[in-house]
C-alpha cells in the first residue's frame, strides 16, 4: 500500500453510509486482537475440523498405546509421518493455486534416487542441492505447462507422472544408493531425548513455508490465484508467474520429503514415491483445503498427514486386522470433511427458519 | 429518466453517426458469411480428433513395420483399446458432470471378485446382475456424498477407492473363486466372425455399448441434463433441474459401468485379483482426457473415449515394436499424452 | 517397558512377528496361510504365537514402522519379507540393539545382522533361461517380457537372464514388460506377435504361463517354448491342457510356503539351535511333463500353487483354513 | 473542467481485434486534466475494451495511448498503474478469498516483499475511514460482502493510488442512489485535485450529473461527442443506437383479473425477517431498497433456492409449506438470477440448450432432436427478444452480456408460467436491450403472469411497475402505489426514513 489518500471531506449531507451497521462479530474480533484473527484464519482455511480430528485421534492412540510417548516409538512414528507430511505440503501448495499434482509420487521417486545415487560420489550438501534442483525442475516443468501453456493441471501432471517415473528408474533401476548411517542419524535419529530430528526438520520447513505463505506478498498471491485467477490478473499481479512458482515450490517441498524418506529407510528406491500420490491428496483433503484453490492450511495438512499416517499403527496396537485401515481412513476423511458441512447445513436451516 | 433532458441544443456529433442500425431481424437467423477455415475446423466434433490421432499413429506404425498395417493388427490393437475404453466409460460420465471417479480401479476389482464369488450361489446371470448392482451402489454412495455433502469428487472417490480396497481384502476368500462362466467368455473372449473378419466378442460388445451410451448422452433429457450440470451446476439448479438426482444417477451409471468392465476383464483374461484394477486408475483418466473431454466438465463423449483408448493402445504397440526397453516406454507414453492434450486439451478461452 | 527381552509370551509361547509389505497378493497370502498352518500344527501349536502385520505398496517406510511396532509390542523374533534389500535397516538396528533376532524371509537382504531364509531367486532366472536354450528349435529369435521395472527382484535377475540367453546363441528381437500381471503379459505378447510373428521362444519373467500361450492361440500361431509363470493354478492347467498341442513350457518359481520354512527356522533359533545364516532354497519347476500333477481342476485360475515346502508336509486343507482372512 | 493546457490523456486510433471480432476499430479521444469524460454506448460498443486498454489489462492491436506526454507501456496493468492510471473494472477484479485489507494492499509491490497482516489492516482501516466507508470491515473476506460493497472496495482501491487518471467502468452498476452520491463526492475530490476521470455507465442520469464531456461509441467506433448540458437523452440514445429513440419506459398494462398468483405471509429465511406480500396475476410488483436488505434473499426464498418457511404460502392458489427449485418450476414459477454468467447460463452449451434447460426431462427422449422439435419455440423467443446470435447452435458464452441476459429471461417465456421472479435483469445492459426486456416483461404481464421484479434502478420501478414494496433490514418498510409511487418515496423508504429525501444534491 503506497499511501493514504487525502482526508475525506464530509459526505453528502443527509446521506448515511450505504449498508447496515457492521455485524457484531467483527466488533468482537477487533477486541480480541491478533489471536482471534489467527483463529479466524484457521477457520477460514478449514483447519479447525482436521485439528480437532487429530486431537481426538491422538488421545485415542495414547489411551490404546501409552508407549507412543516413549522415545523409541516417538521416533518411529515421526519417521513414518514426516515424509508424508512434507509431500502433502507440496500437494497443498499446488492445490492452493487451484491445481492438483498427479505426478507428485513420481517427483518424489525421482528426487529420492537422485539424492541416493549422488551420495555415492558427491559430498552430502551437493547431493541435497541436486535433489532439490531436480524437484524444482519437475515442479517448474509442470508449472510452465499449466501456467503458460494453459493446459489443465490434472492432465499435465498425469502425463508427467509417466515421464518422471520413468526417469527415476533410469537413474536407479532398483533400490540402492549411498545413504549412510550418519545421514540416517542426521535426519531420522534423535536431537535430544524425546525430540526426533525428523520432527525438527519438519517444523523448520513448515515455519519457513508458513512465513512464505503468510508473510510475503508471493504467499498471499498464491492464495489469491487459487481464489480467483482473473481478478488477480486484472489487479496487476503476474498470476502466471505466481502459479509457476507455486508448482516449483511444491517440487522443492516434495524433494525434502523424498530425502527424508531415503534417509529414514537408508535406501534410494525408484518406486518409493508411488504410495504418496493418493495419500498426499487424501491428507490435503482431510486438511479441509478447497480443491478449487485459495483455501488450505499448513498446520491442518501436517496434522492430517499425522492422522492418516498413524492409523495403521493405531490398529496394530488395538489388535485389529490392519486391512481395516483402508476402511477407517476413508471414513475419517468423509466424516471430518463432511460433518462440518452437515453441521453448517443443519445450523443454517435451523437459524434460517428461526431467524 | 424520460424527463432528465438538460436544456440545450442537440449535440454537435460530427462523427460518422449516420450509419444504419444493424437489422435485428436478420441477425437472429443462422446466416453466417463465408465460413473460414478456422471456423470449419472449429465445427468438427471433438471426438474426431482422437480418431485422427490414432490413424496418424497407425500410419507411423506402418512406416516402421509394414506388417503392422493389417486388419488383424488393427483388430488386435482395437481389442485391448476397447477393454480400456469400457473401463473408461464410467470415468467419461463422471468427467462430463465435472467430477472424476478415482474409485474405478477397486470398483472393477470388487465387482469382478463379487461376480466370481456369487456365480456359485446365484448362477451366472444372478451374479452378473448382483455385480452391476454393487457397482451402482458404490456409485450411489459416491454421488450422494458429492451431491449432498458437497465433498470434492476427487477426494470422495479416492476415499471410496481406499474403502473398497479394505472391503476387498476383508471380504473375499480368494480361494473360493470359481471358474469363469461360459456366457461371460462367450461375450468377451470368444472369437466371432464379423464380415469375414475374426475378432474377439468383446470388440463388438464394447462398440455396441459405446453406441448405446452415446445415444443416451446425446439424445435423452437425462443425458443433456448431465451436460448442463457439468457445465454449470448452479445454473442447472436455478433452472429447476434436479441436480442432486442427476449427479447421483450419473455416478451410479459410472459405477455400474466400472463393474461391467470388471466382469469383462474377468471374461477376457479369465482371472481376478485384489489389485486387478490398479492400472486403470491413471489410464482411465488418460483415455478420457486424450479423448477430448474437458476435465472441467460439460464436454466429452464416449466415442471420444474410445478414440483416446485407441491412441493409448497404439502407443503401447509402437513402443513395444520399437523395442526400446520397458522404461523408455513409460516416458514416451507420458510425452504422447502431453502432445495430445496440448493439441486439443486447452481450456476454452474465457 | 517397550522392550522385548522377556523371552516368551504370557503363556510361555514364543511370540513371532511377521511383517508383510504387499497385502492382498495371492502369493503373499498363500505364504501367510502356510505359515499359519504350520504355526497351528500340533507340533507348533503350544510353542508359538504369530503376529502378522500387513502393510501396503511394498513401501519401505511403512515396513520399517510396522517392524518397529512389533519391537515395541515385545515380540521375540521378527520375520519379514523385505520390501527392498536395504530399506529396513533402521528397524533392524533397533531390533539388534534389543537382542531380537530378525529373519528376512522370502527375499534376500543385505545386512550382517539378519538371517536369510529365501528362495534362490538369483538362480531362478538362469534356470529358466537354460531350459529355454535347451528347448529352442532352429529359430533362435526370442521375445523377452521383464517383470516390473524398478523392483529389486526384476532388476537383480534380468541382466543375468539376458546374458545367459544371448551367450547361449539366442537373439532377443522384442522386449516388453508383463508387470507381473497375466493380463498385461497377454496384451504385451499379442503386441509383439503382431510385429514379430516368427519368434522361436519366449522368456517371460515370473508371469505369463497363461497369458503367453493364450496370445499365441489368439494369433493363430503354433506354440513355441515358453518360460513364464509364478505358479498359478491356471498356468499349470494351461500347460497341461496345451501340452498335447505341442506346448512346451517351464515355470520356475519360489513356493510361497517359504514363509512356513522361515517359521520353522525361527522356532529352531529361539529354541537355541544353531541355524545357518543364509539359506537359499532352489525354486520349483513345473514343465509340460509334470504340470498335470500340479493342476487342481477344482481350483480357480488365480489359485496360487506351492502351499507346501519340502520337509514340512503341509496339506492343502490345513493351509486353506488360514487363507486370506477366513 | 479546465480546457486549458495539454490533455492528460490522448488515445489515438486505438484498434483491438479478437480474432475475427473487431472490438474497437480506430477510436480517438482525449481527456483533459480535472475533467470527467463519459464513455457511453450500447452493450458491446467497445467501452470496456477501451477502458481495459487504458488500464493495461488488454494489449491494443494498434494505436497509441499517451498519458501526461509519455506513451503508455501497453499490456501491463502494473506499468499503467506506475503511470498513474487506475481502473475499477466492470467485472470486478477483487479476490473473493482475500480480506478487504489484502485486496487493498496486495497488488502493490514485488512478490517477494514481506507482508504484514497487521500493517495492511491498519492501512486499510485508515483508507476506508478517509474514504468515508466505515461500515466496511477490513478483515472481512471480500466474498462475503454484498455486490455493492464489493464495488465500493474496488473503487476505493483504485482511488487509493491517487491516480492521475481514474477509469470507472460501470462502477456504479450495483450502487444505489446514496452510493452513487458517495462516488460522485469522491470524483469531485479527485478532479478538484487535478485528476481526471473516465466514467463508463449506462445510466444517463448519472452522466448528466457528473460528466463534463462525453464520447459515444458504437460498434467499436466513435459515433459522436457531447459536452455538458448540450444533449438530451433521446439524442444520446439515437447516437448510441444509430436510430431514433423510442419512448423509454412502457406503462404497466391494465390488469384483467384480480386473481392472486402468489401470496406469502411472514416469510422467514436467512436475512428475511418476516415478509408478507401478495402478487396478483398480471401484476408487475417492484421490489426496491438498498442492496443487502433482503431483496436477493426474498427472491431466492420464494423460488426455493434458499431454505425458508412461512406462516402461509400459496402459489397459484395451491398451498405449500416449503419449496425447492424443482418444485417451484413445477408450480409455475420462473427465476432470473442475479449473476447471469454463473447462475443463469451454461456458457459452454448452445443457445438453444440454454433456453431449454428447465424443460429437459430425465426420462424423456430428446436432446438434439428435441431441439429440432422445439425449434419453433426457440426461434420465437430469439426473435421476440431480438437476441443477436448466429443461431440456436451458437455457444451461449460467445454472446454479449445483454444478449446472455435475454436468454436467461427468455427460457421462461411462453411456458405457461404463473409467476416470474426477476433479479435486476437490466443490470449492465444497454438501453436498447433494456427496452426490449421492458417490452417482454409487459407482454408477459398482459398474458396474466405475475412479475416480481427487483431492480437497482429506481426509475424502472417507478415507471413500469403497478406497485412497489421497499425492503429495509429484511422487512417490508413501505408499499407504494399510485401517486405515492415516486423515486423519492422509494429511496426514502429504502434508507429507513419516514419522510422523503431529495435525490439530487444540486
Ligand atoms: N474476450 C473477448 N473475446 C472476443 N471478443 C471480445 C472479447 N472481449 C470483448 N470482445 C468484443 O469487444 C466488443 C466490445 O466489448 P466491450 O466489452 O468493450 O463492450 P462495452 O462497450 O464495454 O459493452 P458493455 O456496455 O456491455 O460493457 C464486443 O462486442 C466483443 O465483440
Ligand atoms: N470468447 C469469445 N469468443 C468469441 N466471441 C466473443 C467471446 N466473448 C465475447 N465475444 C463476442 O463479444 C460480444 C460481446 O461480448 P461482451 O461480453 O463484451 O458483451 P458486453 O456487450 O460487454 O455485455 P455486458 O455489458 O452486458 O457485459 C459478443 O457478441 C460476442 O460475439
Ligand atoms: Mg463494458
Ligand atoms: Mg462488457
Amino acid at each position: 500500500m503506497t499511501a493514504i489518500s487525502p482526508p475525506s471531506t464530509p459526505a453528502v449531507p443527509g446521506t448515511p453510509p450505504q449498508s447496515p451497521p457492521p455485524p457484531p462479530s467483527s466488533r468482537r474480533s477487533r477486541l480480541r486482537g491478533w489471536n482471534s484473527t489467527g483463529v479466524t484464519r484457521l477457520r477460514r482455511e478449514g483447519a479447525i475440523a482436521p485439528i480437532a480430528a487429530f486431537v481426538v485421534f491422538f488421545v485415542v492412540y495414547v489411551i490404546i498405546n501409552p508407549e507412543l510417548l516413549t522415545r523409541f516409538q516417538l521416533q518411529t512414528a515421526s519417521n513414518l509421518v514426516v515424509p508424508l507430511a512434507l509431500v502433502a505440503l507440496g500437494q497443498l501448495v499446488v492445490v492452493l493455486v487451484g491445481g492438483i499434482d498427479i505426478s507428485i509420487g513420481a517427483i518424489m521417486s525421482l528426487c529420492n534416487v537422485v539424492f541416493a545415487t549422488q551420495l555415492l560420489t558427491l559430498p552430502v550438501p551437493v547431493a541435497i542441492l541436486l535433489a532439490v534442483l531436480v524437484g524444482l525442475g519437475c515442479g517448474l516443468f509442470n508449472g510452465f505447462l499449466v501456467a503458460y501453456a494453459g493446459l489443465p493441471a490434472i492432465a499435465v501432471t498425469l502425463a508427467s507422472a509417466f515421464i518422471f517415473g520413468s526417469l527415476a528408474r533410469e537413474v536407479l533401476d532398483r533400490p540402492g544408493g549411498g545413504v549412510t548411517k550418519e545421514i540416517y542419524l542426521a535426519t531420522s535419529g534423535e536431537l535430544l531425548p524425546f525430540v526426533p530430528v525428523a520432527l525438527v526438520w519438519l517444523a523448520a520447513i513448515a515455519v519457513g513455508l508458513w512465513l512464505l505463505l503468510q508473510r510475503t506478498a508471493l504467499g498471499r498471491h498464491i492464495y489469491g490465484v487459487g481464489s480467483n485467477m482473473e481478478s488477480v490478473r486484472a489487479a496487476g499481479i503476474n498470476a502466471r508467474l505466481t502459479k509457476l512458482l507455486a508448482f516449483g515450490l511444491a517440487g522443492v517441498l516434495t524433494s525434502f520429503g523424498a530425502m527424508m524418506l531415503a534417509s529414514s529407510t537408508v535406501t534410494g528406491d525408484p518406486r518409493s514415491g508411488d504410495p504418496y500420490l493418493l495419500s498426499s491428496i487424501a491428507a490435503v483433503a482431510l486438511a479441509g483445503a478447497a480443491f478449487t484453490g485459495g483455501r488450505g492450511s499448513i498446520i491442518g495438512t501436517i496434522l492430517a498427514a499425522c492422522t492418516l499416517g498413524l492409523i495403521g499403527n493405531l490398529l496394530f496396537f488395538a489388535g485389529v486386522n490392519s486391512y481395516w485401515q483402508y476402511v477407517i481412513s476413508a471414513l475419517i476423511i468423509v466424516a471430518v470433511v463432511g460433518l462440518p458441512v452437515v453441521w453448517r447445513r443443519v445450523a443454517f436451516r435451523v437459524k434460517g427458519i428461526r431467524s | 429518466m424520460t424527463a432528465v433532458a438538460p436544456q440545450g441544443s442537440p449535440s454537435p456529433a460530427p462523427s460518422p453517426s449516420g450509419r444504419p442500425a444493424p437489422d435485428a431481424g436478420t441477425s437472429t437467423t443462422g446466416a453466417v458469411g463465408r465460413p473460414s477455415f478456422a471456423s470449419i475446423l472449429g465445427r468438427v466434433p471433438r471426438a474426431v480428433w482422437p480418431l485422427v490421432a490414432f490413424l496418424v499413429l497407425f500410419a507411423i506404425g506402418g512406416l516402421i513395420r509394414p506388417n503392422l498395417v493389417t486388419v488383424e493388427s488393427l483388430i488386435g490393437t482395437a481389442t485391448f483399446a476397447i477393454i480400456l475404453a469400457i473401463a473408461s466409460f464410467g470415468q467419461t460420465i463422471a468427467v462430463i458432470q465435472a467430477g472424476i471417479d478415482l474409485s474405478v480401479p477397486n470398483t472393477i476389482g470388487l465387482s469382478a471378485l463379487a461376480f466370481l464369488a456369487l456365480v456359485g450361489p446365484l448362477g451366472p446371470l444372478g451374479a452378473f446382475v448382483a455385480a452391476l448392482a454393487a457397482g451402482a451402489v458404490i456409485g450411489f454412495f459416491n454421488g450422494a456424498v458429492i451431491a449432498k455433502l458437497g465433498l470434492t469428487p476427487i477426494v470422495t472417490t479416492i476415499a471410496m477407492n481406499g474403502l473398497l480396497f479394505g472391503v476387498i481384502l476383508l471380504a473375499f476368500n480368494f480361494s473360493e473363486l470359481t471358474v469363469t462362466p461360459d456366457f461371460v467368455i462367450a461375450i468377451t473372449s470368444a472369437k466371432l466372425s464379423v464380415l469375414g473378419i475374426s475378432m474377439p466378442a468383446v470388440l463388438p460388445l464394447g462398440l455396441a455399448l459405446m453406441v448405446v451410451l452415446q445415444l443416451v448422452l446425446s439424445f435423452t433429457g437425462w443425458g443433456r441434463s448431465l451436460f448442463v450440470v457439468g457445465a454449470a451446476a448452479e445454473t442447472a439448479r436455478l433452472a429447476g433441474l434436479p441436480v442432486d438426482r442427476i449427479r447421483i444417477t450419473g455416478y451410479m451409471l459410472s459405477g455400474a459401468l466400472a463393474a461391467f468392465a470388471g466382469i469383462v476383464i474377468v471374461g477376457y483374461y479369465q482371472q481376478a485379483s485384489a489389485t486387478m484394477g490398479a492400472s486403470y486408475l491413471l489410464s482411465s483418466v488418460a483415455a478420457v482426457v486424450v479423448g477430448g473431454a474437458s476435465i472441467f466438465g460439460g464436454r466429452g463423449s464416449v466415442v471420444g473415449t474410445v478414440g483416446g483408448a485407441l491412441v493409448l493402445a497404439q502407443v503401447a504397440t509402437l513402443v513395444t515394436v520399437l523395442n526400446l526397453g520397458s522404461n523408455i516406454q513409460q516416458l514416451i507414453y507420458g510425452a504422447i499424452i502431453l502432445v495430445v492434450i496440448s493439441l486439443y486439451g486447452r481450456r476454452r478461452a474465457a | 517397558e517397550g522392550g522385548g527381552t522377556d523371552s516368551a509370551g504370557g503363556d510361555g509361547k514364543f511370540v513371532i512377528g511377521f511383517e508383510q509389505p504387499l497385502g492382498g497378493q495371492a502369493w503373499r497370502e498363500m505364504g501367510l496361510a502356510s505359515l499359519q498352518a504350520l504355526a497351528n500344527s500340533p507340533e507348533y501349536k503350544d510353542k508359538v504365537e504369530v503376529k502378522i502385520v500387513r502393510t501396503n505398496d511394498n513401501d519401505a517406510a511403512q515396513q520399517n514402522a510396522a517392524m518397529q511396532n512389533l519391537i515395541a509390542d515385545g515380540v521375540d523374533l521378527i520375520l519379514f519379507d523385505p520390501a527392498s534389500s536395504s530399506g529396513a535397516d533402521a528397524a533392524i538396528t533397533q531390533a539388534t540393539a534389543q537382542g531380537i533376532p530378525v529373519i528376512a524371509n522370502g527375499g534376500p537382504y543385505d545386512s550382517d545382522d539378519v538371517y536369510v531364509v529365501s528362495t534362490d531367486w538369483a538362480n531362478a532366472g538362469t534356470i529358466g533361461a537354460d531350459w529355454l536354450l535347451k528347448n529352442l528349435g532352429t529359430d533362435k529369435n526370442i521375445a523377452v517380457l521383464e517383470g516390473l521395472a524398478g523392483v529389486p527382484l526384476n532388476e537383480g535377475t534380468m541382466p543375468g537372464v539376458l546374458e545367459t540367453l544371448e551367450g547361449g546363441g539366442a537373439t532377443v528381437v522384442a522386449q516388453d514388460t508383463n508387470g507381473w500381471n497375466e493380463a498385461t503379459a497377454q496384451e504385451a505378447m499379442s503386441n509383439i506377435l503382431r510385429s514379430n510373428p516368427d519368434v522361436g521362444g519366449v522368456y517371460s519373467f515370473l508371469t505369463g504361463g497363461q497369458g503367453v500361450p493364450e496370445a499365441f492361440k489368439a494369433a493363430g500361431l503354433p506354440f513355441v517354448p515358453v518360460v513364464g509363470g509364478s505358479g498359478y493354478n491356471g498356468e499349470a492347467c494351461t500347460l497341461a491342457e496345451y501340452a498335447p498341442e505341442g506346448l512346451k513350457g517351464n515355470m520356475v518359481f519360489g513356493q510361497p510356503a517359504i514363509y512356513a520354512k522361515g517359521l520353522e527356522q525361527a522356532v529352531a533359533l529361539l529354541e537355541g539351535q544353531e541355524i545357518e545364516k543364509e539359506q537359499y532354497f532352489p525354486p520349483l519347476e513345473i514343465t509340460e511333463d509334470n504340470a498335470a500333477d500340479y493342476c487342481l481342476a477344482d481350483k480357480p485360475n488365480n489359485f496360487q500353487l506351492g502351499y507346501d515346502f519340502p520337509g514340512l508336509d503341509l496339506t492343502l486343507d490345513d493351509v486353506m483354513t488360514y487363507y486370506s482372512g477366513s | 473542467m479546465t480546457d486549458s493546457g495539454t490533455p492528460l490523456l490522448v488515445a489515438t486510433d486505438l484498434v483491438k481485434s479478437y480474432g475475427p471480432v473487431k472490438a474497437v476499430q480506430g477510436v480517438t479521444f482525449h481527456c483533459n486534466p480535472g475533467e470527467v469524460l463519459a464513455l457511453v454506448g450500447e452493450n458491446g460498443a467497445g467501452k470496456s475494451t477501451v477502458a481495459k486498454m487504458l488500464a493495461g489489462a488488454v494489449t491494443p492491436t494498434s494505436g497509441s495511448i499517451i498519458v501526461g506526454g509519455e506513451p503508455l507501456a501497453s499490456g501491463s496493468v502494473k506499468q499503467s498503474r506506475l503511470s498513474g492510471v487506475r481502473c475499477a473494472f466492470q467485472e470486478l477484479a477483487l479476490v473473493p478469498d482475500w480480506t478487504v485489507a489484502e485486496n487493498l494492499s496486495l497488488p502493490d509491490g514485488a512478490p517477494l516483499r514481506g507482508f504484514s497482516q497487521k500493517r495492511s489492516m491498519a492501512a486499510a482501516s485508515a483508507l476506508l475511514t478517509a474514504f468515508d466507508l466505515p461500515h466496511i470491515d477490513p478483515r472481512a473476506a471480500v466474498g462475503t460482502l454484498s455486490l455493492a460493497d464489493r464495488q465500493l472496495v474496488e473503487i476505493a482501491r483504485a482511488l487509493a493510488g491517487e491516480p492521475r487518471l481514474l477509469i470507472l467502468d460501470e462502477a456504479s452498476s450495483a450502487l444505489t442512489p446514496p452510493g452513487v452520491q458517495w462516488l460522485f463526492t469522491r470524483i469531485r475530490e479527485l478532479t478538484a485535485a487535478g485528476g481526471s476521470v473516465i466514467y463508463v455507465s449506462h445510466r444517463l442520469g448519472e452522466i448528466a450529473e457528473i460528466a463534463d464531456r462525453g464520447t459515444v461509441l458504437r460498434d467499436g467506433q466513435v459515433a459522436g461527442e457531447f459536452v455538458r448540458g448540450g444533449w438530451t437523452d433521446d439524442e444520446l440514445i439515437s447516437l448510441m443506437a444509430g436510430r431514433e429513440a423510442e419512448r423509454f419506459f412502457p406503462d404497466p398494462p391494465e390488469r384483467a383479473t384480480d386473481a392472486v398468483a402468489l401470496s406469502v405471509t411472514e416469510l422467514r429465511s436467512e436475512g428475511l425477517d418476516g415478509v408478507s406480500l401478495t402478487l396478483g396475476a398480471g401484476e408487475i410488483l417492484g421490489i426496491g431498497g438498498l442492496q443487502g436488505h433482503g431483496q436477493a434473499e426474498l427472491l431466492r426464498a420464494l423460488f426455493g433456492a434458499a431454505p425458508a418457511a412461512a406462516e402461509e404460502w400459496t402459489v397459484a392458489g395451491r398451498r405449500i409449506k416449503t419449496t425447492t427449485p424443482v418444485r417451484s418450476v413445477r408450480h409455475g414459477l420462473g427465476y432470473v438470477p442475479e449473476d447471469r454468467k454463473r447462475e443463469g447460463l451454461a456458457l459452454e452449451m448452445s443457445v438453444g440448450e440454454n433456453l431449454l434447460a428447465p424443460w429437459l426431462k430425465g426420462y424423456q427422449l430428446g436432446g438434439r432432436p428435441r431441439l429440432a422439435m422445439e425449434r419453433g419455440w426457440i426461434d420465437g423467443i430469439l426473435s421476440a427478444l431480438s437476441v443477436r446470435t448466429r443461431g440456436s447452435n451458437e455457444l451461449a458464452g460467445s454472446l454479449s452480456g445483454g444478449n446472455q441476459q435475454k436468454l436467461v429471461f427468455g427460457r421462461w417465456m411462453d411456458r405457461s408460467r404463473t409467476v416470474i421472479l426477476l433479479h435486476d435483469p437490466t443490470r449492465g445492459i444497454d438501453v436498447r436491450a433494456k427496452q426490449e426486456l421492458y417490452g417482454a416483461i409487459v407482454d408477459l404481464a398482459k398474458q396474466g403472469v405475475g412479475i416480481l421484479w427487483f431492480s437497482t434502478e429506481v426509475e424502472e420501478l417507478v415507471h413500469v411497475c403497478h406497485r412497489v414494496i421497499v425492503l429495509y433490514q429484511g422487512t417490508v418498510a413501505d408499499e407504494l402505489t399510485g401517486s405515492r409511487l415516486t423515486a423519492d418515496a422509494i429511496v426514502g423508504a429504502a434508507v429507513g426514513s419516514t419522510g422523503s429525501i431529495t435525490l439530487t444534491t444540486d
